[in-house]
This record gives structure tokens, C-alpha cells and sequence, in this order.
């Protein structure tokens, strides 16, 4: 047997339109609406692609589909990349019985959690920088247990530290379009809140001294919208 | 320390001593001196941009000096904290020095301002985010997501040099000796099952497999092998097949067998 | 249940304006339509009820929606007493992803396909001859199911047991004209497949020391064609 299996995505079960004409734009969207209710997470345009017939056009059917549900019980929301049907928020008051208890989570995982998003990509020391406090692993960890947030690229700075970027389904979570649409983000940035500043010499170190957190912070800022 | 906003040691009423005491007891709730801080910069009530950093200074600096009267261990960090702001508010206090190299008091304060304010802003931003609309509380996903099938199709294949060399394996594996040899050393597991088909009717008692083994198949070590095999396995078919029970009473005991009693007999 | 929406007063987007009027029947539409998407299990019409606000007709609202998804990618459907949206059934297909995974035949597969072809056609028991060990039911059966082989004439012994030819399948799958141009023995020894020992027999046939297989080549062969 061999132990390499060469995984070729099954053309069968197609619907027996032809294998060159796509289906017409009104059975494209029903098919986006089709796959998109069937998922809890959100779908890319690529995933939705990859599952429709040959031809199709995905990020068209889901522009007219989303124009249909706007006003309705659920709407077509994007979610990074990808694309969910989530509920209307003003009808959240019906859904008590679906409410799942979420953990609370400590302050210090919140805060975390904002200066991660705000921030990103953005190193542990640069996170204890702005808190004056040290990140207990806790706080990281459960963090990224419940999938807010992930390592994002290395700082390319000495010592090469991991950097900490939001997720899709914190994005998900907090009904956020993209990192861009946080609210007052471009009044941070105004302020000057998000650029860095080097500590002068002489101000306490806080936090675990990484000389080189404030560092590429300014990259960062970029990478956060180049998407 | 001597700090003529520190109030005398010994002249701490009880009241104060209280006042103190209710303080450093919250220190555990703060997360760190810049977060302790914060909180004195918000007693000033006046926007964090203009706060008196001078002021504030002295404030934390009072507040450690309380601690030590009560002999509160404070952590490191706090101590460390004091010690700059001690340094800050002597810059602040004294004028310039032009001789003196590295930053300013001035510049010095307006980082640490920076520092509060961003902090500021970023707890302001958790709770604004905290605030807003969420999945699973204000919003929800499909509550009955229809699982995406995994259709798993294997296809076999071969090649013509693998039915070749498969032909061409079996073909000078017989070179050397004819078929009937083969045939020879191999009990199969059908002349077994018939074998035993026949006798099992007389398995009353619990019986060694070993003793159902044909007539002069137990000498020759590789008959004795396949005989054994396939006595065996044609066993597993007849408890399969409710005819038989079988019993070992630990590893590499001699296996067992005896008529099953069928109530329909 | 009515088809015609009874329209009555009151403030879109505030279902809990009064608590004595009803939203209007779009609204209750939106609400059934959240509630049935954000269940896990299929909602009754009376739980429907009991969740929206008071005097709203959970009925109504639902033949509305029911009509709304009409030819849509999912469906309102009828489950027991209660209702749920679905997949509308032509868009199954899309629920699937079929992988293919191309695997090498087994050895015994292998050995016994070789045979059928060397010698066919050939019963199990001439098979198992051959390879001097019994051929397992799940091998033969793989390579029907490939249609590689199929039955061949019953063989008229005592037992009339059945043989074994290769297909057309087989044919042109090893881009063979007939199993005719299976290279021989002394082609497989030519091209080094195998060991170049003289054999004690002399020069190898194919299906020496079998004499069924021997005696119906001929037959196998022209049956082959005959097809």
C-alpha cells in the first residue's frame, strides 16, 4: 500500500450541467446560501470555489446573496476572508436558550487581549511594556485555547521573539468585518496611542526588559493593514 | 526617604493607619505600579494629558513610604517604581543641570504621561470591545451545522511490472520444486474445517487442539506449522459458528476446545 | 395557516415597544427565521410562540418564511411537529467532499490478478495452487469490483467450479491488445524480472505443472475474444 495517498478533489456528484458552462448566477447563490447555512465557521470565497461546480463565481453569488438577506433575521457577514450567516444582533434578545456560558475572562486577559488586537503583530515584551506588568503564561495560553488569538510572524529583531496576532474567530467573535473595523482604532492612532515611543533612558523597564520591543512595532502596524 | 509630604510615622492616627491599610490591601488588585498609577493619576480628576506628573510622583512616593511604616512587603517592581519617581521628581524639582547628559526631567515625565495615557486608552478600548455585539450572546451561528461529508473513494491500481514482477515472484519461487510439493506441506484451513466438522461431535470434554492435528502432519516441523494453523483457525470458524467453544488458560497454554451444547439438539 | 400577512401596527426593529401589540408580521418573520437558524434541534411552533414577544402569531410568520425560501438553497421543513431550516435536497451534493485515494494493489492482489491473467481462465483452486497459499474471498472480490476480472465459464469438473478471465478493463488499463501480449517468462527473465537460474524443467510455460490451467488456455483465451 502505498503511503503517499495522492488526495484529487472528486469531480463526481456535480450537478449534471455541463463540465464548461457554470450554473446560472441564481443557482450560484443558492448554492453559497446552501453551503454558508450548512457551517457553523465561516467559509473563504476560496473554500466556496473549491466546492462549487467549475465556473463558478463565488465572490458574486455571495454579493447577491448578501444584498438579499440585508433587513432579514439573518445576514450574510464577513468575517476576515471568509463569509458567515450569523443572526440579526437586535433579535439576540429571542436567543437565551442558545447562550452558551462562555469563561469569564480576567482583566488581565482582556487587556491582553485589546492591546493584542490593537496592536498586532505585537510581542509579549511590547505587551508588558504598555501594561508596566508582566504576562502571566496563563493569560496567554487561554488565550490561545480559545483561538482569539495565534503567533503571528517572528520579530525580526535580535533574539527573533514569536509575535501575537487576533484570529479569525476573534474577529467572528466580536462580529468584526476585519482588524481595521475595531472600534476607535483610527482615533488611537490619531492620538499617537499606537505608535511606539522608545522609553527615554532612565524611565523603569517594565515588564520583562526586551531592548528590542519597541522595535518594529511600526512594521507591525503596516502588516496589520496591508490586508 | 525623607519627604516632607510623608506624613510623620509616628503621627499616623488609626483612622490612617486604616486609610493605609485599605490601600495596600489593594494592592493586590492592581496589576503592577503603572496600573497603581493610573489610579492615583485618576484621583487628580483632570485629563490624563495634563496631569501633574509632579504631583503624582509624590503621590506613589507617599504611598510606599505607608507601606513601609506597615511593614507590607511590596514587590520589587513597586520599589523599583518608586526609586525612578524619587529620581524624576528631584529632576523636576531642581533646575536643569547643562552639564548633566540624557534626558530631561521634563522628558522623562512625558513618556511616563504617554505610558498612563496608553494604558488608559487601551483598558477604554477592552471595554469598548467587551461591549460590543457577540457571537454566541447577542449573535449566533448555525445552531444545527450540517457536517461536511468526507466521501473517501480508494482506487486500487497496479502496474503492468507490478502483475509482472508479482507473476515473475510466484513463477521462481516454483523453479526450483514442483507445485505438488507445496501442496504436500500445506494443511488448508477448508481440509481442517472438514476434518473437524467431523469429529467435533465427539468433543465432549475440553480437548488440546494439538490432538485434532491430522495423522503424520505433527513430525515435520513446517507440516506440523500449517496443520496447526489451519486446525486452528477452522476452531475460530466453528465457535463462529456456535459449534464450538474454545479456552486458554494463559499465554502459550495449550488451547482448548469442546462441543458447544446446542439446546435445539 | 393564513397566507395573507395580517399587517399590524407597530415600530419596526423595537419588537418590545409595547408590550400589548404585536411587532408587525415582517418582524415576526425575522424572528422565526433567527429562532429556527440558531437551533441546534427543530423548533415547535408553540416554543416559537413562547419565545417571540406576546401576540405574535409564530404560525403566520412561519408560512411566510416557509414561502420566502421556496426555491431557495436551504428550506423551511416540516420535522415531526416541529420545524427546521435544511439544505434544499438538489444541493446535497455539495454537502460532500469526495477525496479519491489512489493506493497500490496488495501483493496478494497483485499475485492473484497475475494469475488470472497467465493462466485464465483459472479456478480459486488453481489459483491457490499457484501461489501455494489460499486466495482470501476479500482479494477476488476487490479485483471483481475493480472489474478487472470476471467470471469465466464454469469449468466442467466435478464441482463445476467457476474460473477466473481478465476484462476488457484490465486490458486497457495495462495497455495491453489481448492478454496474448502478456510478455512470457522468458521475456520477464530477458528483462531481468527474473532470476536468470536455469529451471529444472526446462524452458517455463505458463501454467506448468497445472494441468486444468494448461488444458484451458486455449479456451480462456479465445473466450476472451469472444467478447
Amino acid at each position: 500500500m502505498s503511503d503517499t495517498p495522492e488526495i484529487t478533489p472528486g469531480e463526481e456528484g456535480a450537478p449534471r450541467e455541463s463540465l464548461f458552462e457554470a450554473p446560472v448566477m441564481g443557482e450560484q447563490e443558492r448554492m453559497v446560501e446552501a453551503i454558508l447555512f450548512a457551517s457553523a465557521e465561516p467559509v473563504t470565497v476560496k473554500e466556496l470555489n473549491d466546492r462549487m461546480p467549475h465556473g463558478c463565481d463565488a465572490a458574486e453569488a455571495l454579493a447577491h446573496l448578501r444584498k438579499r438577506y440585508e433587513g432579514r433575521g439573518v445576514h450574510v457577514v464577513r468575517v476576515g476572508d471568509a463569509w458567515a450567516i450569523r443572526t440579526a444582533p437586535d433579535l439576540g434578545f429571542l436567543m437565551q436558550r442558545e447562550t452558551v456560558e462562555t469563561r469569564k475572562l480576567s482583566r488581565a486577559a482582556i487587556e491582553t487581549l485589546a492591546i493584542i488586537a490593537y496592536h498586532q503583530p505585537v510581542t509579549r515584551a511590547e505587551i508588558e511594556e504598555i501594561r508596566g506588568v508582566s504576562v502571566s503564561r496563563g493569560t496567554v495560553d487561554q488565550l490561545l485555547e480559545m483561538e482569539w488569538i495565534r503567533f503571528g510572524r517572528r520579530r525580526m529583531t535580535p533574539g527573533r521573539p514569536v509575535t501575537f496576532v487576533v484570529t479569525q474567530e476573534f474577529l467572528d467573535h466580536f462580529g468584526l468585518e476585519s482588524a481595521r473595523d475595531l472600534p476607535g482604532l483610527a482615533d488611537l492612532r490619531a492620538a499617537g496611542l499606537l505608535e511606539s515611543r522608545p522609553s527615554p533612558l532612565g524611565a523603569p523597564q517594565t515588564g520583562e526588559g526586551d531592548v528590542d520591543a519597541d522595535e518594529g512595532m511600526d512594521e507591525g502596524q503596516s502588516e496589520l493593514f496591508e490586508d | 526617604m525623607s519627604d516632607p509630604d510623608t506624613p510623620d510615622l509616628v503621627q499616623l492616627s488609626v483612622s490612617e493607619r486604616l486609610a493605609a491599610e485599605a490601600l495596600v490591601v489593594d494592592v493586590d488588585g492592581f496589576e503592577g505600579p503603572l496600573d497603581l498609577l493610573l489610579n492615583m493619576a485618576r484621583t487628580q480628576k483632570v485629563d490624563l494629558r495634563r496631569i501633574s506628573i509632579l504631583q503624582l510622583a509624590r503621590q506613589y512616593l507617599s504611598f510606599v513610604e505607608k507601606a513601609k511604616a506597615l511593614r507590607i512587603e511590596l514587590a520589587a517592581d513597586y520599589l523599583v517604581m518608586a526609586a525612578w519617581l524619587a529620581f524624576l521628581k528631584s529632576r523636576l524639582l531642581l533646575p536643569p543641570d547643562p552639564t548633566e547628559e540624557g534626558p530631561s526631567g521634563e522628558d522623562l515625565a512625558a513618556h511616563l504621561a504617554f505610558q498612563l495615557e496608553r494604558l488608559q486608552a487601551m483598558r477604554d478600548s477592552a471595554a469598548r470591545l467587551m461591549a460590543r455585539d457577540q457571537l454566541g450572546r447577542d449573535f449566533f451561528a448555525r445552531g444545527f451545522p450540517e457536517k461536511m461529508e468526507q466521501v473517501r473513494r480508494v482506487k486500487y491500481t497496479a502496474t503492468l511490472l507490478d502483475l509482472m514482477q508479482g507473476y515473475a515472484r510466484i513463477r521462481t519461487r516454483d523453479e526450483f520444486r514442483p507445485f505438488v510439493m507445496d501442496r504436500d506441506k500445506v494443511f488448508t484451513m477448508e481440509q481442517a474445517l472438514d476434518r473437524m466438522r467431523g469429529m467435533i461431535g465427539f468433543a465432549g470434554q475440553w480437548t488440546d487442539i494439538q490432538s485434532y492435528l491430522p495423522e503424520g502432519w505433527a513430525e515435520d516441523p513446517v507440516r506440523w506449522r500449517s496443520a496447526t494453523a489451519a486446525t486452528f483457525a477452522a476452531s475460530l470458524e466453528l465457535v463462529k459458528e456456535g459449534k464450538a467453544e474454545l479456552k486458554q488458560s494463559g499465554t502459550f497454554e495449550p488451547i482448548l476446545l469442546r462441543r458447544k451444547e446446542s439446546r435445539d439438539e
